[in-house]
């Protein structure tokens, strides 16, 4: 490990830090446009043009809000839920390629499109997240609320019930492309995406990371009108940003590696864009769908929640991958 | 059980600001620039806090409705939790028993904070005159805004939003046409 | 079934018990002496049918004794008939029996009545104010009760050198 | 069973709820952007009250707190005061000297409109009324009348007056 | 708290509980006391609900009203009969036209007046104007308690389109206080029934659109049905009225029951439901806002002419146009306005069918010009009373839905 | 690299010392969360990816999260005081002496510079990290893992049917 690398890395990761920060601002915007237009209003449209300054002047806003904590509060882990929260979603990034499958050619450089190649891929993911559990759970508990407590118990076991859900779902992929490794299996996709053959694995893919981020229909922890604001009822101006932060930020990458998986990563039908921007395309298209079902669905029953990942989805995922493991190698042995 | 407390509040024009970061700050000229662009974000992003009390509720529920659409200001995030909002509207009358609950939500509310009187009743009490009203919000949290209407249009809560965020710019409330 | 005839059956299953009846507007109202009325109110429920149970409330006359008249009313869904049961409470103390028991709908009515009027019920579950907070003094709907408020402020009374501004047309 | 067939036809539903909302997509907006546009007041708005004069100046109220009575609020108050051949304010024997309303106890019922037996007071178009202390509220007769060009004809029923056009305005 | 001390249970066997929370399996643990409210997202305005769980189970609840306690029974007291009219609107602020018209009935009721026909069907025009908008802020906000977000955007812009006719017609959106002893306020104006047509054509598809987003959602459906079951028996013993009662399968709407302002005229049908759960609740009121929309078209369709106040010159203003002409009619109206009219000695009580059900107004009168004592039997008062029954068992996402399938007022609950 | 073992050795020492040494029982759960973080990061140093995932998925991420879940939800009281008896500080003692002694001798007969084995990071790279751990596990060590997988199986059968009965 040269410095060069360690450098290169480190300019990576700010460059991707500084994106994700302005997509998460943007984000919020997105979705305020978005469903404002599918209830027939034009939504944030007076802080400059179009409302485009309005996540700088709600940034601004709650940089600058004092911050009131509540009594009987446990301080440490009250400040340090946040930072956990965000500091992992942040870091799951790191494994996901932008743009493939050369490099990017830059001053003499040859730049990989990506922080880190890791050939354990999405493993990297599960595994960052569910360290940001503890964000979200150590939230509730440090802030002496019952609502907050509430919200970050049935947080928390979301999560960890979805997670399994989630991985095994991306198990099908992995047969199909033989690697963990992201490049790997967007390189695989080179001729036909995955969605194709695997559409019922992208379904599920789809569910449990909904689920997996906590929003609608599973926004059951910060369910408003039981829970108040769930885990984050307690914590007020940048604190409750991070917050924000974080769950924006876990959208991304959940379409990013939905995007990657099964949607072809930078693969475009007909090459007419650069790799990146397919990405782009794709990941909107899907954080379209996140918005969309927001507008529309009700939420579900905490419990009935529960029963359908651990009843309906993490038996279809299984028999999905089952299903997988057996056609490749009837393929493989036809072949 | 509750206990109706009321305190002498400050007048609404000679409010003490709240310890916000600012307040270390000295005043010179790039404070004062500083200021400027922090009222802009201040003004541009008011999360009302979710509290509706009566009638007032509903209009106020309507001026978040399409036709009216309070997120054109960019202040449709209505916050359940008092901690992550910056305005209080008080929709509707307030009841003795409601009092105390109210003066809690506005303690928990993190300055800077903002409250409008929405209607005649939080405002002065209205046409209920009598032993179960609190004549008048200002007696328990200062109030920024007064809305007279009974209740006011939605039209109306967005005109003294825009004055509210006039206000907080530092502008003239009414400007005049003639 | 005719309100006279209910009437009628009333008196003569409780001699003594009807005090006065009559039929305002279409109306039926029957006194009932307070220790009756819960005799009166079952026998009305199980047998007359009245198995629907409308409101209680309590009228103070100040100038009277017994100085309240505390009203039930219920009606019979299959009949489509309403009857009002009107009992007297009198001053201090005022009591009148409680009618949970016989039609449970009755406890927030009743509530509201100990609440507003100061009507003890006898009988009653769990007789706490339900609208006020349960620290306040006084009954506020007795006629003696002064309701306070604040008056009107006009322009003798506003401080100086404010320009209404945004009412002016 | 039902409940397989419920199982199965879900997501079908739940496709269509998806489609609902999608669909509102292509629907117009139905704001009405509102400082800058306005919809236009109904004839019968009831809005802050405006005192009317005749046609040739003098005012209609003539003092007789029918409006102050009939108020639920007791937010107006009124004080006559007797017309004199030099200081002629209204066609009738007495004027009111002092007009005033509260405009923030006011509910805007109209019963006062109803009251008047001149169509001395009407509930006019506006409603922008915020401000920031209670006591910017109380509007004096000043503050209520019509302005001298504004004046109408006598005959004008209150739901005709011109002053209840809405007002274009800049903000 | 100082007193948590919970009431027995007030009417009936108590709920069907799961096995495994029968009195012998009592856990060491106390359990988790949950304060919902006043300011809560999902209680609709400042109702306060103290839960006290078992993990997410409810096991006991003690509703506390009154936080919006406003004195209205005695603010009556000294207004005369037409400045109370302004008060009623403000009890119910869902559907203020339907308690105007209540209050006015226990007064013509009282002082035995006619009213004029164009009058009742203005009158009835104008309930089920209400009804409509009241139903359908109901499906916004209890769909917005369970996570339908779009649901409530849609509510609201078709309610605009009932506001805009309350507003062309009275001058306000919502308080329209509207009516008068003896009949209406104004007639209605030009272009209005037009208005109506328009709405009465386009509403049917809005009602659609909803029922595409929610009745066959399996969410929805799992969100809702078996939750929250009253039965029949039940609905009747806890004094519940209006749509919950008729969810409950109970056929009692006080329009067909004891028709009034002309109600025997139309021709539509009382919705019943079976399971008496939240979503039949929810049925019941989706099928009223079309009934309510056939009784729309028939009134518009017969929409009587002639006079829209009584003639009776004991309670009604004289009309503004004789004010200029004849010296009576101006000492008439000093008369009415200063002194308002008497009543005579008696009480009587009259009721309307609320969007929440039985509306009532008990009104005792002495003999002067104000009622001496108003008692209102607020019908969210009485659907909310069995909320401490109904939640006991359940999830507390359970007691969001119970809550929001009521459609409680708390202005109506507490008064 | 050397840098980086000695930074995340005294994390190891430090949190491993919060374990035992916090009052409250919440921070000791949480210390041993990031003792185990430490250990994923010594696996990942040791070009042990797949490892290093798994470690936090299943130890940090789920075992744990339950652990502090539990504490969480008795809410014990910060100055919570564990009966001292006296006989487990003993028992500590003497164990903690048996230890060190055994640690000692590890040391001086060996040295901490072990043969490497025949996974060196040349031959797992060619293969791939998760398929050499999974070649490992289903060919020579297959006995071993459905042997333990049965195990847990059982384990969680007796505890949901332990769970049943206090519940019914």
């Amino acid at each position: 490990m040269t410095t060069e690398v360690v450098v290169e890395t480190l300019i990576k990761a700010a460059i991707v830090i500084g994106a994700l920060l302005t997509g998460f601002a943007y984000l919020t915007l997105f979705e305020r446009k978005v469903q404002a237009r599918m209830q027939q209003r034009p939504g944030p449209n007076r802080v400059g043009p179009w409302g485009l300054l309005q996540p700088a002047a709600d940034g601004l806003k709650l940089f600058f809000k004092s911050s009131s904590m509540p009594a009987g509060r446990d301080h440490f882990l009250y400040l340090l839920a946040p930072l956990i929260s965000v500091c992992a979603a942040l870091a799951s990034f790191a494994i996901i390629p932008i743009s493939g499958p050369g490099t990017l050619n830059l001053f003499g450089y040859h730049i990989g499109w990506y922080i880190m190649n890791a050939n354990i891929g999405v493993l990297w993911y599960f595994a960052v997240t569910s360290f940001g559990v503890y964000g979200i759970f150590l939230a509730g508990y440090a802030s002496n609320s019952k609502y907050s407590m509430l919200g970050a118990l049935r947080s928390s076991a979301q999560m960890i019930s979805y997670e399994m859900a989630l991985g095994l779902s991306l198990v099908p992929v992995f047969i199909l492309a033989g690697s963990t490794r992201m490049v790997d299996i967007v390189n695989a996709q080179h001729t036909w995406w995955f969605i194709l053959p695997l559409l019922p694995a992208f379904f599920l893919y789809l569910v449990a990371g909904i689920a997996e981020t906590n929003r609608a229909p599973f926004d059951l922890p910060e369910a408003e009108t039981e829970l108040v604001a769930g885990y984050h009822t307690e914590y007020s101006g940048m604190r409750f940003a991070l917050f924000f932060m974080a769950e924006y930020i876990n959208m991304i990458i959940v379409s990013s590696i939905a995007a990657i998986v099964f949607l072809g990563g930078w693969w475009g039908p007909f090459g007419i864009l650069p790799g990146p921007w397919w990405f782009l395309l794709k990941v909107v298209v899907l954080l379209y769908v996140y918005v969309w079902l927001r507008a529309t669905l009700p939420r579900m029953r905490y419990d009935r929640l529960m029963a359908l990942g651990w009843k309906s989805l993490l038996p279809l995922s299984l028999a999905m991958m089952m299903v997988t493991a057996v056609v490749v190698v009837a393929a493989q042995g036809g072949a | 059980m509750e206990e109706l407390k009321l305190r002498p509040v400050p007048t609404p024009t000679g409010r003490a600001a709240g310890p916000t970061p600012l307040n270390a700050l000295g005043n010179n000229v790039l404070t004062t620039t500083l200021d400027k662009v922090i009222n802009w974000g201040r003004a541009s992003a008011i999360w009302p806090a979710l509290f509706g009390l009566a009638c007032c509720a509903i209009e106020m529920m309507g001026t978040v409705g399409p036709r009216h659409d309070l997120s054109r200001f960019g202040s449709e995030l209505f916050r359940a939790s008092p901690r992550q909002a910056d305005l209080m509207i008080v929709s509707g009358r307030v009841a003795i028993k409601m009092a105390p609950v109210l003066r809690q939500i506005y303690d928990q509310m993190p300055e800077p904070k903002w409250v409008i009187a929405m209607g005649a009743c939080a405002s002065s009490a209205g046409m209920f005159n009598n032993y179960a009203i609190v004549q008048s919000v200002d007696k328990i949290v200062p109030v920024d805004i007064y809305l007279p209407g009974c209740p006011p249009r939605p039209e109306a809560l967005i005109d003294a939003v825009v004055k509210l965020q006039r206000k907080i710019r530092g502008e003239p409330l009414v400007k005049r046409t003639a | 079934m005719s309100a006279d005839a209910l009437v009628r059956r009333i008196g003569d299953r409780f001699p003594g018990a009807l005090q006065e009846s009559s039929d305002f507007r279409g109306d039926l109202s029957i006194v009932i002496t307070p220790e009756a009325v819960v005799e009166v109110a079952r026998y009305l429920k199980e047998e007359e049918g009245f198995d629907y149970f409308l409101y209680a409330t309590a009228v103070d006359w100040p100038a009277r004794t017994p100085r309240f008249t505390v009203v039930w009313e219920v009606r019979s869904l299959a009949n489509k008939t309403r009857v009002r049961i009107k009992t007297t409470a009198t001053m201090p103390d005022p009591h009148a029996p409680s009618l949970t028991s016989v039609w449970p709908a009755a406890n927030w009515h009743e509530r509201e009545t100990w609440d507003l009027l100061g009507i003890k019920f006898d009988g009653h579950p769990d007789l706490r104010r339900l609208l006020m907070p349960q620290s306040w003094e006084g009954h506020p709907l007795r006629k003696d009760y002064v309701s306070f408020g604040e008056p009107v402020i006009f322009s003798d009374q506003k401080l100086e050198g404010l320009e209404p501004d945004a009412i002016r047309g | 069973m039902a409940g397989v067939k419920e199982t199965l036809l879900g997501p079908i539903y739940i496709a269509r709820a998806m489609l609902t909302t999608l669909k509102h997509n292509r629907k117009p907006i139905v704001t009405i952007e509102y400082p800058e546009r306005q919809k236009p007041v109904p004839p019968r708005e009831r809005g802050r009250h405006i005192l009317h004069r005749y046609a040739d100046g003098l005012e209609k109220c003539v003092g007789c707190e029918l409006c102050a009575i009939a108020c639920p609020v007791g937010c107006i108050v009124v004080e006559a005061a007797e017309n004199t051949p030099e200081h002629r304010v209204s066609p009738g024997e007495r004027y009111a000297k002092r007009y005033e309303i509260n405009l923030l106890r006011c509910i805007y019922c109209g019963l006062c409109e109803e009251a008047c037996p001149y169509d001395a007071i009407t509930m006019g178009p506006r409603y922008d009324l915020a401000d920031d202390h209670p006591d910017k509220f109380i509007a004096v007769k000043e503050d209520l009348l019509e302005p001298l060009s504004a004046s109408i004809s006598d005959t004008a029923l209150p739901t005709a007056a011109p002053s209840a056009q809405p007002v274009a305005r800049k903000w | 708290m100082a007193e948590t001390r919970i009431a027995q249970e007030p009417f009936g066997p108590g709920p069907q509980q799961d096995a495994v929370f029968g009195p012998e399996h009592e856990p060491e643990t106390e359990w988790m006391e949950l304060n919902m409210g006043p300011q809560h997202p999902s209680t609709h305005g400042v109702l306060r609900v103290r839960l006290k769980l078992d993990g997410e189970r409810v096991r006991d609840a003690d509703p506390d009203v009154g936080y919006l306690h406003t004195g209205f029974e005695k603010s009556f007291e000294d207004k005369t009969y037409t400045q109370g009219i302004t008060f009623s609107d403000r009890m119910d602020y869902l559907a203020p036209p339907i308690n105007n018209v209540g209050f006015v009935s226990a007064v013509e009721k009282l002082m035995e007046i006619d009213v004029p026909l164009r009058a009742q069907a203005i009158r009835v025009m104008m309930m089920e104007l209400a009804r409509i908008a009241s139903h359908e802020l109901w499906l916004g906000t209890a769909g917005l308690d369970l996570g339908v977000y779009s649901g409530f955007f849609y509510a609201w812009r078709d309610r605009e389109l009932v506001l805009d006719m309350n507003e062309a017609y009275s001058g306000v959106r919502m308080m329209t206080s509207f009516t008068r002893v003896g009949g209406v306020a104004w007639d209605l104006p030009d272009g209005w029934t037009d208005q109506l047509q328009k709405f009465i054509d386009v509403m049917p598809g809005r009602i659609d659109d909803f029922e595409s987003m929610l009745t066959a959602n399996p969410i929805w459906k799992q969100r809702l049905s078996g939750v929250g079951v009253l039965s029949s028996r039940d609905a009747i013993e806890a004094g519940v009225t209006g749509p919950m009662l008729r969810a409950s399968g109970v056929d009692y709407d006080v329009r067909k029951a004891f028709p009034y302002s002309g109600y025997e005229d139309y021709d539509f049908e009382v919705p019943l439901g079976n399971a008496g759960d939240c979503y039949d609740r929810y049925v019941v009121r989706v099928a009223e806002m079309r009934q309510s929309l056939r009784i729309l078209q028939q009134a518009l369709d017969n929409l009587p002419g002639g006079p829209w106040l009584t003639s009776n010159r004991k309670v009604a203003l004289p009309p503004r146009s004789e004010l200029s002409k004849s010296m009576e009619a101006v000492i008439h109206q000093f008369r009415l306005v200063s002194e308002g009219f008497k009543g005579p000695v008696g009480d009587v009580y009259a009721f309307v069918e609320s969007p929440r059900g039985e509306l009532g107004f008990y009104l005792v009168s002495d003999g002067a010009n104000k009622p001496y004592r108003m008692k209102v039997r607020p019908p969210s008062f009485c659907n909310l009373q069995p909320l401490k029954r109904l939640v006991q068992g359940v999830l507390v996402a359970d007691v969001i839905a119970i809550m929001g399938s009521m459609d409680f007022i708390l202005g109506d609950v507490d008064r | 690299m050397v840098v980086g073992f000695a930074i995340v050795a005294a994390w190891e020492l430090v949190t491993a010392a919060g374990v035992i040494g916090f009052r409250r029982p919440i921070y000791n759960a949480l210390s041993l969360v990031a003792n185990m973080l430490g250990l994923a990061v010594l696996f990942l140093m040791l070009n042990a990816q797949f490892l290093f995932a798994a470690q936090v998925i299943v130890y940090a991420g789920a075992v744990m999260v339950l652990f502090v879940f539990i504490i969480a939800l008795l809410n014990p009281v910060s100055d919570l005081s564990l009966g001292r008896r006296g006989g487990e500080w003993v028992w500590g003692a003497v164990f903690g002496v048996i230890f060190a002694v055994l640690l000692a001798a590890l040391l001086y007969n060996r040295g901490l510079t072990g043969k490497p084995g025949t996974f060196t990071p040349e031959a797992i790279g060619a293969v791939g990290n998760v398929q050499t751990i999974g070649i490992a596990l289903y060919t020579r060590f297959l006995f071993p893992v459905e042997v333990t997988s049965v195990l847990l199986l059982v384990a969680a059968v007796g505890a949901v049917y332990l769970a049943m009965r206090r519940i019914r």
